[in-house]
């Protein structure tokens, strides 16, 4: 991945969370607090404002200020884990010559970081339900080069998003819901479909 | 959605630029979004900060004054505050004894505040922090994100403001907040949900003759949904959950507190009270000290919650001491 | 209807009830329904006795106490008292100096505590009238019922306490209380309607897009109806309406008030804040002293009234002198 | 009038006041404050158990017991107004053998007290607008013995009624909306129709 690669990856982010920020909240409302999508919005639109505003040597260096901005600015419990992800990505990303491989590792690493943090497991209905597939995915698929390991991972957390609906949520504000939970799509989960739909996209491009 | 406002994007700033023109009194960083008390930090006083997302005001920033909160960090609506304005509270209340950082067990709160006592360690400033969680309505896992903080808030923040201001040290006051959180239970009831002024629709819809059980001050919904009933039988309700979690015997002391949740009348919350205070009676235990009124709210949803604190005479004396806050005031 | 209360007919007694629970250091005659402090009468210190309809709290009840009223009426809902009662509260608060009556100006308020009054004469007790009509929403004049009384409430109270405290006579403070009241205007914008427990239902319907401006504090329509603009719009008409009725010039100074009328949140009652700030701030006219939150409401309803009053040093000073009450307190 | 007329017109009062609560709530609720049924409720279920509770010696008596428990037990703009009226009525039927003519001018004294009290005049949109009217009926019938008299009276009253849905109120609560009182009938008026129908039918009993 290089530095144009990276800045790609944000702006297709911060314009696919603004496309779908009601969607987001809509999942939100109906089992949180109604504000992931603002959370996401506002969170990706200033990552990318930093970015754009900052020679970067590496693609590391872009993911770790998008990483950095989202902790500053998002709150919630989504802005510490996604910032967690990319200010991993951003670590272990520093050298330019890190290809499909390193990427899949440094997935690897940040999906660890979501999980120290918050705790959560596969099954939680959380973010990492379509996180952890999606790492999987792209790890198996890392040998077809980029755009296909993209592709996968996208299909994978897709289908753990769908996972989610039928899961009675251990962590978040959904847990709050105990069985009332079951049903509803996870936002995050959603959220983070979004960001490996949008890598896929950048990646097919190149 | 219907909300005196000018865009969502501008509601807290706004809102907080009028909280600052009302209370010339404390000093409001709009770029950070951290109200503090004018005077700054205390030296030697330990500093007690708060904060989560807005929407529940008076919390936290209607706290913030002599004998209760040195600063409190305002989020977006409903968001918990960034680990930068946490470290911005603290940096400006640290008087060299070290700070208290009262949160709401949240997931987002616990990790923002997290990060930040992270940063401001690496700034050798000292933190304590004292997780609220007094939520019967949740499930008490530590395979969940475990139990919500709600009115409890109020009292630990009152308590453990009174001790640091009478001068207690670092962990005797976080302590304390801890004792203030284990003796205290809460139990909310919803009317109608509430409105955001970014989603611009209520979190849930209830007909008119149903209430949620149950809930948090998120719009979120509750445990389950019930008719609506007589006052008399849902205070029962709430009185029992809360007292299933943690009995109180014949003569043991409490602080009641019967708090709206935005736009329950308070002769509605009176009702409630008195109806908290005859079941209470019943069972022989005294209200040493009580609070009807908003003060840890939830936008403009309708409700109440019942936060029973079973009171040592140590609680009652902190509670007693004086406070002078835009929300909360007395002997002063 | 969705409210918190065991059945419509017991509201106003079970909401009494409560409120005597939580307020021990006040005494509640229920036979009489009227609210006054443990102390009684003073001797020789003017009685200060309010009251209207019930519906507006925390007015009148929550501003009994030191420092302000020496008793409150609380007729039912919406309905202003009889006479029995202002008589009972006359005679349990007169010290042998005279009672002040402060009357919200509605027909029936002043016919109820005029039939008082005489009764009170028959006893040989010395009383005073103020009324108060401070909603510039409504026509003033002789062939109509005149202004009504709402926000000036509180400063007419506030201030005549602290007279009342500091030993003025009964002519003294009742022409203060006039004063007051001629210093003062208000209006107010509603976003809903409210709903009485014996109706209801909400006295108007409004779409999700329309308000009703110039509305009183019973849940009557306004004068008119308009759609939502931005708060700051709409806080530029309450402004306009108030000081064109009572100018103020640059260099004035000013008590303000931001009052809820009941299910509005205090954020959404800061912003205003803010703005009504701002606009006067443009006319050179000063905020010296302010209060934003829910004083006199309507029930449930959403909205919230401006009041202005043109202060001199003396309005200020007795608005700074103690007051404890459950409702407002400070100095003390 | 006699006692058990007096007695039986107050129970008529409660009996159409308890059963048109609703009626007259919803027209306080339009123009007022939406009290109006649960004062009158209030009011006269009192003023009948006051009347039934107590011996009395005269029609004036059981009248005079009304007015007073109507004052002390209403409230609002309706309690003291009413209570004049029945307490002048009291005063002025003190004679047992007091007929038609002295209810006449009885009426025409309670009218006058209503007026000096509130200050309303025909046209007002008030209960004068139906009380006036009433009187004036009542009074160019009383030769025609009590029930035509107060046949006559319950009619005007009701014409007086609809007189008022198309004036603008310039007393009481309903002054308050201006013009758009217009359009709606005044609930005290409609509860001044029914106190009139009510001795219609106690008087046609006889
Ligand atoms: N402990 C956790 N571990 C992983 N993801 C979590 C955890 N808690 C919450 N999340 C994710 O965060 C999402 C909610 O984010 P957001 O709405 O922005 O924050 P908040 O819940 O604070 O309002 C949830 O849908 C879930 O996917
Ligand atoms: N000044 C007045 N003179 C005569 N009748 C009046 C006056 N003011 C109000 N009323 C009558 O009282 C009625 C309202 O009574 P009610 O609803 O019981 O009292 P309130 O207006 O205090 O709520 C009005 O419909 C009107 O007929
Ligand atoms: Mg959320
Ligand atoms: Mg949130
Ligand atoms: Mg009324
Ligand atoms: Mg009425």
């Amino acid at each position: 991945m290089d530095t144009d690669l990276a800045r790609a990856w944000v702006q297709a982010i911060a314009e696919t969370v603004a496309q779908n920020k009601e969607y987001l909240t809509g999942l939100d409302a109906a089992i949180g607090d109604g504000d992931h999508g603002a959370n996401m919005e506002r969170g990706f639109s200033a990552a990318l404002e930093a970015v754009d505003g900052r020679e970067a040597a590496s693609a590391g260096e872009v993911l770790a200020t998008a990483g950095k901005t989202l902790i500053s600015r998002v709150g919630g419990a989504s802005g510490p884990l996604y910032g967690t992800v990319f200010r991993t990505l951003g670590k272990r990303l520093a050298a330019p010559e890190d290809g499909t491989a390193a990427l899949a590792d440094a997935l690897a690493a940040a999906l660890e970081g979501v999980r120290t943090m918050g705790g959560a497991q596969v099954g939680d209905k959380t973010m990492v339900d379509a996180f952890s597939p999606a790492v999987e995915a792209f790890t198996a698929a890392s040998d077809s080069g980029l755009g296909a390991a993209a592709r996968s991972a996208a299909e994978a957390a897709e289908e753990g998003l769908r996972s989610t609906v039928p899961l009675q949520a251990r962590k978040g504000r959904a847990s709050y819901l105990g069985e009332r939970s079951i049903g509803h799509a996870d936002p995050g989960a959603a959220s983070t479909a979004l960001i490996f739909r949008a890598l896929a996209e950048v990646a097919g491009r190149g | 959605m219907k909300k005196f406002l000018n865009t969502a994007e501008s509601f807290l700033s706004d809102s907080l630029a009028g909280f600052a023109a009302a209370h010339p009194d404390l000093v409001v960083d709009a770029d950070n979004r951290v109200v503090t008390r004018a005077r700054g930090a205390v030296p030697k006083k330990v500093g007690l900060v708060s904060g989560g997302g807005s929407g529940h005001e008076p919390l936290h920033s209607g706290f913030v004054g002599a004998g209760m909160l040195d600063a409190a960090c305002p989020g977006e609506v409903f968001t918990s505050p960034v680990p930068d304005q946490v470290l911005a509270a603290v940096r400006a209340v640290d008087g060299g004894a070290g700070t208290v950082l009262v949160v709401k067990n949240y997931t987002g709160d616990v990790m923002n505040f997290q990060l930040a006592a992270e940063l401001a360690d690496d700034d050798g400033l000292r933190v304590e922090t004292v997780l609220v969680d007094d939520d019967v309505a949740v499930q008490d896992s530590t395979f969940t994100a475990g139990r919500r903080g709600t009115g409890a808030t109020l009292l630990v923040e009152k308590i453990t403001g009174a001790a640091a201001a009478r001068g207690d040290g670092l962990g005797a006051v976080a302590d304390l907040g801890r004792r203030v959180n284990a003796a205290s239970r809460s139990f909310a009831v919803a009317l109608t949900s509430c409105t955001t002024p970014g989603s611009g629709r209520p979190g849930f819809d209830l007909p008119d003759d149903e209430i949620e059980v149950g809930v948090g001050i998120h719009g979120e919904p509750g445990r389950r949904r019930e008719k609506l009933r007589p006052a008399r039988e849902i205070a029962a309700d709430m009185v029992r959950a809360v007292l299933e979690d943690r009995p109180l015997s014949s003569g043991e002391e409490a602080i009641v507190i019967v708090n709206g949740l935005g736009a329950t009348p308070l002769s509605e919350l009176y009702l409630v009270f008195g109806e908290v205070s005859s079941l209470l009676a019943e069972r022989g235990i005294r209200i040493a000290r009580n609070l009807v009124g908003n003060y840890v709210t939830s936008l403009d949803m309708a409700g109440c919650s019942v936060t029973v604190c079973a009171a040592d005479q140590e609680f009652l004396d902190l509670w007693d001491a004086p406070v002078n806050t835009p929300a909360l005031r007395w002997g002063c």
